[in-house]
């Protein structure tokens, strides 16, 4: 084992060393430090192992050879390591980054460097509380010098600002100091720490021997070096005018080891103090972010971002006595996801020549950088399978079970925004027009250090997936299946298609035994109609870069979905499908808007899961989902809430649907099936559980599954009113599929047996003809080139097969006999005489025809009517998009004339649920306690029937004479062109007149508004950044008067 | 010929220019064909009562006599018991009824219409107008005999006729149809090309197809 | 399962038996309403003629397959319709096919023709076609609903949706009637039937003097003869059901024909003194007068 | 004319106008309808200055008059004051080749109806009417324009149009005369065609 000293021995000798060397031999000057940071990585990184293998134990540091406190010791413990190596590695792929303006600069600015690793080394290690404050001027001082080596003049201005502050803060430590050392007598930290209490070793120390008021000082000044608000508008002058690998090295690495001071001083303070880092972490993280979301300057954003993520890791120290020995688990997860994400960052802003979020398209030019950068934004957005996410779970359901629920509000209201403007760029950088300068530049160097954060992010997720004593994400099947895309992206598209339909196929026929009827029917839809719906997939030609990573993203995520047992497998599934949903949506031509309102809305709705899971879980890590019927009364209305409108986020219930319409039809044409005939499910899958474990649920005497029932029955309304004024086919399909959700959630919500087989039918039926409708309509708005239906029309002739399967699918959807729609609506007529609940009803019943309405549109406007000019070459579909459509179409003719096959098994399911009100099978007929129906006598009767009258038409009407489109009586005029006799736009004018006030946008204006106000409150925000010096110096002042005035208050 | 049924070059989606010939691609080109009788004699027996007895007469005023229909349907004439009635599409409309002076722009709409209607159809010019011209028999803009143009099976003179007039005639067409000698829709398909040359001696801009389906 | 084959030739002549009840009485009620006109309207045998006649036209034009199935659709969902309800209550026979399925069945059965039919229309290119359509499915939706909730209040009521069942519970006096013990419902029902019946003022899908003549615009000759053989059964079907749920149903011919024609005449009547709706006009119709009633109807059960 | 006449007649209309146009003298037909002789360049202004300042809001028409003798079309613009019912007719003469007037669509949109009309039926061009050659009646017409007194309506519809033969023509009065009174007018044949054609 290397002895520590060496990591402040080296680094100093080292930069001695580089003062001796000429001017002129610039490259071994760089090649010594570049050496000597490599060594200095070495030795934590085997300390490291060491100590987390068992193989070591900490070491105390002796400097004077005297134990303390007569001489000051350093300590080398596993949190020790982990910081010193990630400052290090920091510090090292930092002078790796600046090759070239380090040979610029030379052997001084290497040198500084150096001292700076150093310094940010001895702050980690040191056990001594003025030899803290020694390495706190060592690293401003640093700080600056590399600031002021910088030929930006903001640059001067910012280190100016930033010596300044520091020298507040080395005033206030010092004098904290010194009255610490009268009141304690020592300035050791275990010591101070250790100092005898009536209260016990480290607790209140302070306010017995009256050292509360230089403890006070010694946490403002450490504090401030965290850049707390409102006392960190130098910090975020730095972050925007310094290099960018500058920005890095002073976001990861002082920022880590600022964080540990704060973390080391806090164990003298007692837990009083852990409330005020936790309210100064709050502050901060909610106000940096918000001040983050109007800004457009990459390098300031990712300013405010660290600002708030720091402000993050304060928050997690500050819930110390909480967590307990998952302290360091959650505190280093967090931390590192900050410090690796946004290392990584800023060295890819290191790449771009323009300031602006848009400019980052640039990176479009290689796709692995887009990786790295979705790889660092979720990693610092906590998605799985990242250490914030494991992190973010255990802080979080530790917060629930101590009742902390205003600091797990902000923490997951500060995340959605730092979401909302992370994800919003990541929009710009796949949808926006690169800027026009050459390719990206990629130096080796400059790659280097952005590849090993990459590795070291997935690293950091498998590592964490171990600690947590979770599933490890990483190592399940469908996830490693979905990142075995990433590797494979190098191959054309027809081969990743055909291995990710074995894959889904494969991995259903393996896990088949593991579902019961209800899961098997939603196993079946996600892999293996995952599957028929990848067949579109062979359209298309090329390599098709990020669609089979992002879609096999949300295949796994719903694999595991299907499969959870815990809340913790269920939620890290939830997420995965989100993001995987999001990467596929985004795609789509003009979806960045939508994809990104898609994902704030599922992330929304992922955190009030989250919320739910952790009150249910009462502090434990997790919660078997068979478990939640154990919640205790008091809290299971709260749980119901908060699960039910996370579920309800997913399937667009009213008044949360605004994404749906967007995200669905600016899809690509095989992605739009995909998340809406199958991802949708996915929220009815949790209603299904949600109710299935906690039943009818109430909260101040109302009965929730009673107001889901008006939500439900509101929802199909609108859904289908929306639905009939659309002119774009596919925003059409999208406010149906809304509608049609609303009969879902309207089923399950009755709570009874029969409701909840029209659900599951629904749930099937859906996602034959959404799916099929959405394929035939993608087909054809790529055939002709537009989504608007009054662009097209008559296109039967050209397109028989796409409208065939157009008609078929709204027949069924209809629910006109003799296809399986009238099944649904069948159960639901039987549903509906068991329930109490009458008025929603009424609702219900309005929705009903107003789909034939959307229907008639969808089908008329397109396929009949006038043909156009340009189209009157347009070909079929492609064979690949027309397969699965066959195949939807095969499918919805067996399910209706076999309903049995399906129903006759979950029906035997759902009653152990509900025991009473099922349907019984007397030979073809389905019987329930109220009707009967008869499903192949239905199919034959009419096929009989309309076979006859077919007959006897032909006979009498065989020589038909076969006429063209402006043979029409018109009046006695003739047509003047197709566009004047196609009666499309605006095909429901009427309706509008008398209806129209109700499609009203309230919900889209109401979200509208709500950004517009957080946006707002941002700008607020930035204001108070006006970048004087003087105003940075009366916000320092405020923030530590105000902080020492509340000290005091609260300990006189 | 009019612009929009002059040949024009269109992009399709796919960016391939291709030419549109609004004469030949949007309407149907056949000729009419001589619609033989049904095989048996009974059958077309019945069907020329049926035919007799159920005359359903386009909506369609194309002069002053117009005028002279409506009180047709009123209670005082009700020739609704005579099994006559009026539809608004020649579609569904047997009986053409040219109803007084016809000139050469209501011609056109009036040929439109009556090639519209589906064999067996009639037509019946009422008034002197559309036997000899009448009163427009020096019109610059009037046709002065309708058979030139379409085959008529009965013409009921006066200017104007009164509806007991009409009544009368419809009466007469019965017995015609019921003879099987309103075979007027056989006659302009057999005669085609002759009807054609009139209609387009006299109708300068001939913007429609020869037959109009 | 055994398959009473009889039942087909039973129901053919079910069909036969309304195929010509339905053609007399649209020439009554034409002729009813040209005795409000004071006219001596049409012969009573007129309707065989035109049927006749459309029949044996000689030519005929085709828009497309779709526009030649139209008519096929429009007359399956009219026989459909009259089969899939038993039209005599307590016959074996007459009960036609109505083992398929219940009451439900031949709600939803009522679309089958009308969608068909639409999307025939559609296919002809002819604009008014469109136009009607538009017209008839947003007047459509909001004059089912009262009806809607009137078949639910009376499902409610009998516990059961079966129309035999419904009709069995009727039985034993006119005061079982649902008419008398649930009258809100039938009230609402009513309302509905008006605007289900293509006459005035809620006749504005065909508006002969606005869109001549809506939907059929294109139809002719045969296929408009199959459209009026439809004609003939279809409103029947609609009032048979109604007759079932509502007017204690019927258990001789001689009542099914009184039944019927009574039930008809309460949208002749309104029809024949009535002007025309818009569409916006209709919609608020039968949400303010209609759709309250319907509520009560289902609250008050 | 007398200054001092009652300024809501036409005298005083035309008095007032007589300030600012070289106009003829009026001459009433009847009370509350004269006419009014201009030269055509000032018909335009003449008519603006009547809609906006004496509130002759309403065109009843515009009509011509084809004056072959003199070489000259006569265009009436009938304007009319509702409230004070009023009709005054401007009578401007233009001639006849090249027949040209300017527009007054700007003025009342519906004047470019009559002047289509008139464009059809007289050939007299008015510069920027909207859709001044779309035919109302007359489509495709490939003769002089019809209602010039230079076209010969009968011959045209001999040459153009088929006749059917043996058709006669009684004068109406002079043949009832005869049916019904022949012996008060021996010398008249009832069954001799008296055709004028």
């Amino acid at each position: 084992m290397p002895n520590p000293i060496l990591l402040i021995a080296v680094a100093l000798g080292t930069a001695f060393l580089l003062g001796l060397l000429e001017e002129r031999r610039r490259r071994l000057a760089w090649a010594i430090s570049l050496a000597a940071l490599a060594f200095l990585s070495w030795v934590p990184a085997t300390w490291l192992l060491a100590l987390a293998t068992g193989q070591a134990a900490p070491v105390e540091i002796l400097t004077a050879g005297a134990p303390p406190p007569f001489a000051i010791n350093l300590r080398l413990g596993l949190a020790e390591a982990a910081l010193t190596l990630l400052v290090n590695l920091t510090g090292l792929l930092t002078t790796l980054y600046l090759k070239d303006r380090l040979l610029d600069l030379g052997r001084r600015a290497m040198a500084v460097l150096l001292v700076a690793v150093m310094a940010l080394d001895g702050l980690i290690l040191t056990r001594d509380l003025f030899n803290l404050f020694v390495f706190v001027e060592l690293t401003a001082i640093a700080t600056a010098g590399l600031l002021l080596l910088s030929d930006d003049a903001r640059a001067l201005a910012a280190g100016f600002k930033y010596l300044m502050v520091a020298q507040f803060i080395s005033v206030l430590l010092l004098i904290g100091i010194l009255f610490a050392y009268h009141a304690g007598g020592t300035l050791n930290l275990d010591g101070l720490a250790g100092a005898p209490s009536v209260l016990g070793a480290g607790q209140g120390w302070i306010l017995e021997a009256g050292g509360g008021f230089a403890f006070l000082l010694m946490f403002v000044a450490l504090v401030a070096e965290l850049k707390p608000f409102p006392a960190n508008g130098w910090a975020l002058d730095i972050y925007e005018s310094a290099h960018p690998a500058f920005a890095a090295l002073f976001a990861a690495a002082s920022g880590t080891a600022a964080l540990f001071a704060v973390d080391k001083l806090l164990t003298i303070g007692g837990s009083e103090w852990l409330g005020a880092a936790t309210a100064i972490g709050l502050a901060t993280f909610l106000i940096a972010h918000l001040c983050a979301l109007p800004q457009d300057n990459d390098r300031r954003l990712l300013g405010y971002s660290s600002v708030a993520q720091t402000g993050l890791v304060l928050v997690g120290i500050g819930q110390r006595d909480l967590l307990g020995d998952r302290y360091f688990f959650v505190a280093f997860g967090l931390l590192a996801a900050h410090a690796v994400a946004k290392a990584g960052l800023y060295w890819l802003s290191g790449l771009m020549a323009e300031r602006g979020l848009s400019a980052w398209a640039a990176l479009r030019g290689q796709p692995w950088l887009i990786l790295a950068f979705a790889s660092f934004l979720a990693l610092l957005t906590g998605l799985p399978p990242f250490p914030g996410f494991y992190a973010k779970w255990e802080l979080i359901h530790h917060l629930a079970g101590a009742d902390r629920l205003a600091p797990l509000g902000l923490i997951l209201l500060g995340t959605l925004i730092e979401a909302g403007y992370l994800f919003r760029w990541f929009g710009y950088v796949i949808k926006r027009p690169p800027p026009a300068s050459a390719p990206l530049p990629c130096p080796i160097h400059q790659a280097l250090p952005i590849l090993v954060a990459l590795v070291g992010a997935w690293g950091l997720g498998w590592l964490w997936g171990e600690l947590s004593g979770q599933t490890q994400l990483l190592l399940t099947w469908p996830l490693a299946f979905a990142l075995l895309f990433l590797l494979l992206e190098w191959l054309p598209s027809w081969v990743k298609n055909t291995l990710a339909i074995a894959g889904l196929l494969a991995f259903f026929a393996a896990t088949y035994d593991y579902y019961d009827p209800l899961r098997l029917i939603f196993a079946l839809i996600f892999l293996v109609g995952g599957a028929i719906i990848l067949l579109a997939g062979y359209a298309t030609s090329g390599q098709r870069t990020g669609f089979y990573p992002s879609a096999l993203l949300m295949y796994a995520g719903l694999a595991i979905l299907v499969l959870a047992e815990d809340s913790f497998q269920f939620f890290a599934a939830w997420e995965l499908l989100t993001i995987g949903s999001y990467f596929l949506i985004l795609r789509g031509q003009a979806a960045e808007p939508h994809a990104l309102s898609y994902l704030l809305f599922s992330l929304g709705g992922a955190f009030l899961l989250l919320t739910g899971f952790a009150l249910a879980a009462q502090g434990a890590p997790q919660l078997a989902l068979a478990d939640l019927g154990g919640v205790p009364a008091s809290l299971s209305g709260w749980v119901f809430v908060l699960l039910a409108i996370g579920f309800m986020t997913k399937t667009a219930a009213l008044g949360l649907h605004v994404w749906l319409p967007g995200a669905h039809a600016e899809a690509e044409t095989d992605v739009s099936p995909m998340v809406s005939g199958i991802l949708l499910k996915a929220g009815l899958f949790g209603l299904f559980l949600l109710l299935m474990h906690l039943g009818r649920q109430q909260l101040y005497g109302i009965e929730l599954t009673h107001v889901i029932l008006w939500i439900g029955a509101l929802t199909a309304l609108f859904g289908n009113l929306l639905a009939a004024f659309q002119e774009d086919a596919k925003r059409l399909l999208a406010w149906s599929s809304i509608g049609q959700m609303g009969y879902a959630l309207f089923g399950l919500a009755l709570m009874n047996h029969l409701g909840w087989l029209m659900a599951l039918m629904f749930v099937i039926n859906h996602y034959i003809y959404k799916s099929m409708l959405f394929l035939s309509l993608g087909g054809v708005a790529k055939r002709t080139g537009t989504r608007d239906m009054y662009r097209m029309g008559g296109l039967i002739t050209l397109m028989p097969l796409s409208f065939i399967a157009v008609l078929i699918g709204i027949i069924a959807i209809s629910g006109v006999p003799p296809l399986s729609g009238f099944g649904g609506r069948w159960i639901f007529y039987n549903a509906i005489l068991d329930t109490e609940a009458r008025l929603p009803l009424v609702i219900l019943f309005f929705a009903g025809p107003i789909a034939f309405l959307y229907l008639f549109r969808l089908i008329h406007t397109v396929f009949l009517g006038q043909l156009k000019d340009e189209h009157r070459r347009v070909r079929e579909a492609p064979f690949w998009i027309l397969l699965p459509q066959m195949l939807f179409v095969a499918l919805l003719i067996a399910f209706a004339l076999v309903p049995g096959v399906a129903l006759r098994q979950v029906d035997g399911y759902i009653a152990r649920f509900f025991p009473d009100g099922g349907l019984t099978w007397d030979g073809l007929s389905i019987v329930s306690h109220y009707g009967y129906w008869n499903p192949v006598s239905i199919m034959l009767i009419i096929g009989v029937i309309f076979m006859v009258v077919f007959a006897w038409l032909l006979f009498v009407n065989r020589r038909a004479q076969k006429v063209k489109q402006f043979n029409i009586a018109f009046a006695a005029e003739r047509p003047y062109r197709p566009e004047t006799t196609h009666f499309a736009w605006n095909f429901f004018a009427p309706y509008r007149k008398a209806l129209g006030f109700l499609t009203l946008p309230l919900a889209t204006r109401f979200w509208d508004t709500l950004a517009d106000l957080l946006h707002a409150a941002g700008d607020l925000g930035r204001r108070l950044y006006t970048g004087n010096g003087q105003t940075y110096a009366f916000h320092f002042l405020a923030f530590a008067s105000g902080l020492i005035l509340w000290g005091l208050g609260v300990r006189p | 010929m009019k612009a929009e049924l002059e040949k024009r070059l269109v992009t399709g989606p796919d960016g391939v220019e291709f030419e549109v010939d609004p004469l030949r691609d949007y309407y149907c080109d056949a000729l009419p064909e001589v619609q033989r009788p049904a095989y048996l004699r009974i059958v077309e027996d019945l069907f020329n009562w049926a035919r007799a007895e159920s005359i359903w007469i386009l909506g369609f005023g194309t002069g002053c006599g117009a005028i002279e229909m409506r009180p047709l349907m009123t209670p005082r004439f009700d020739a609704y018991r005579y099994g006559i009635q009026w539809r608004p599409t020649p579609r569904q409309a047997n009986l053409f009824v040219i109803s007084g002076y016809l000139s050469v722009k209501t011609l056109k709409r009036v040929i439109r219409s009556y090639e519209q209607m589906q064999n067996p159809k009639y037509v019946v010019g009422l008034g002197s107008c559309t036997l000899n011209g009448g009163m427009y028999f020096d019109s610059y803009n009037t046709i002065k005999r309708l058979d030139q143009y379409l085959p008529v099976d009965l013409y009921i003179t006066g200017c104007m006729p009164r509806p007991e007039a009409l009544l009368a005639g419809f009466l007469e067409l019965k017995k015609l149809i019921r003879a099987g000698k309103a075979e007027g829709a056989n006659q302009y398909a057999a005669n085609f090309a002759w009807y054609k040359a009139n209609q387009k001696q006299v109708i300068h801009d001939w913007d429609m197809p020869d037959y109009n389906w | 399962m055994s398959f009473d084959w009889m039942r087909i030739p039973w129901s053919l002549v079910t069909l036969f038996i309304v195929f010509n009840y339905g053609l007399l009485l649209n020439a009554l009620i034409a002729k009813i309403a040209a005795r409000v006109g004071r006219r001596h309207g049409i012969p009573l045998w007129q309707n065989y003629v035109d049927l006749i006649k459309n029949y044996g036209q000689r030519t005929t034009i085709s828009h497309g397959v779709h526009f030649y199935l139209g008519p096929v659709f429009r007359l399956t969902g009219g026989i459909g319709l009259l089969l899939f309800v038993p039209t005599l209550y307590g016959s074996a026979y007459f009960a036609n096919l109505s083992f398929a399925g219940d009451l439900i069945l031949a709600l939803y059965f009522v679309f089958f023709g009308t969608l068909g039919m639409a999307l025939g229309a559609g296919e002809s290119g002819h604009p008014y076609a469109a136009l009607g359509v538009s017209r008839g499915l947003s007047q459509v939706t909001a004059a089912e609903l009262p009806f809607a909730l009137a078949v639910f209040a009376v499902a409610l009521q009998y516990q059961t949706l079966s129309v035999t069942e419904i009709v069995a519970a009727q039985q034993g006096g006119i005061h079982h009637w649902t008419l008398f013990t649930n009258p809100l419902a039938v009230a609402a029902a009513m309302l509905s039937f008006l605007g289900s019946m293509m006459r005035p003022p809620f006749d504005l899908v065909l508006a002969p003097q606005e869109i001549p003549i809506g939907p059929p615009t294109e139809y002719h000759s045969s296929y408009l003869a199959l459209l009026q053989t439809n004609r003939a059964i279809f409103p029947i079907a609609k009032v048979v059901i109604y007759m079932n749920l509502f007017f204690g149903g019927a258990t001789n011919w001689p009542v099914f024909f009184l039944k019927v024609f009574l039930i008809t005449m309460v949208s002749v009547v309104v029809g024949v003194v009535s002007p025309r709706f818009r569409v916006e006009q209709s919609i608020r119709w039968f949400l303010i007068w209609a759709v309250p009633i319907g509520i009560l109807a289902i609250l008050w059960v | 004319m007398p200054s001092n006449a009652d300024p809501m007649s036409l005298a005083g209309v035309h008095a007032r106008l007589q300030a600012l146009f070289p106009l003829g003298d009026l001459a009433p037909r009847r009370a509350g309808l004269a006419f009014v002789d201009l030269p055509a360049t000032c018909a335009p202004p003449a008519l603006s200055h009547l809609r906006d300042r004496e509130g002759f809001g309403h065109l009843v028409l515009l009509t011509a008059v084809d004056w072959l003798e003199e070489e000259l079309f006569q265009l009436t613009y009938l304007v009319c004051n509702r409230e004070a019912r009023l009709d005054l007719g401007l009578r401007v003469r233009i001639p006849r080749e090249p027949a040209r007037m300017e527009s007054i669509h700007d003025i009342w949109p519906t004047a470019a109806t009559y002047q289509r009309e008139l464009r059809e039926m007289f050939g007299i061009d008015f510069p920027g009417s909207p859709r001044l050659d779309e035919a109302f009646i007359l489509e495709d017409w490939r003769d002089i324009p019809p209602y010039r007194r230079d076209f010969d309506t009968l011959r045209f519809a001999r040459e153009n149009f088929a006749e059917r033969p043996g058709r006669e023509t009684w004068d109406p009065a002079s043949h009832m005369r005869q049916r019904l009174y022949p012996e008060a007018n021996p010398g008249m044949d009832p069954s001799v065609p008296g055709d004028r054609s």
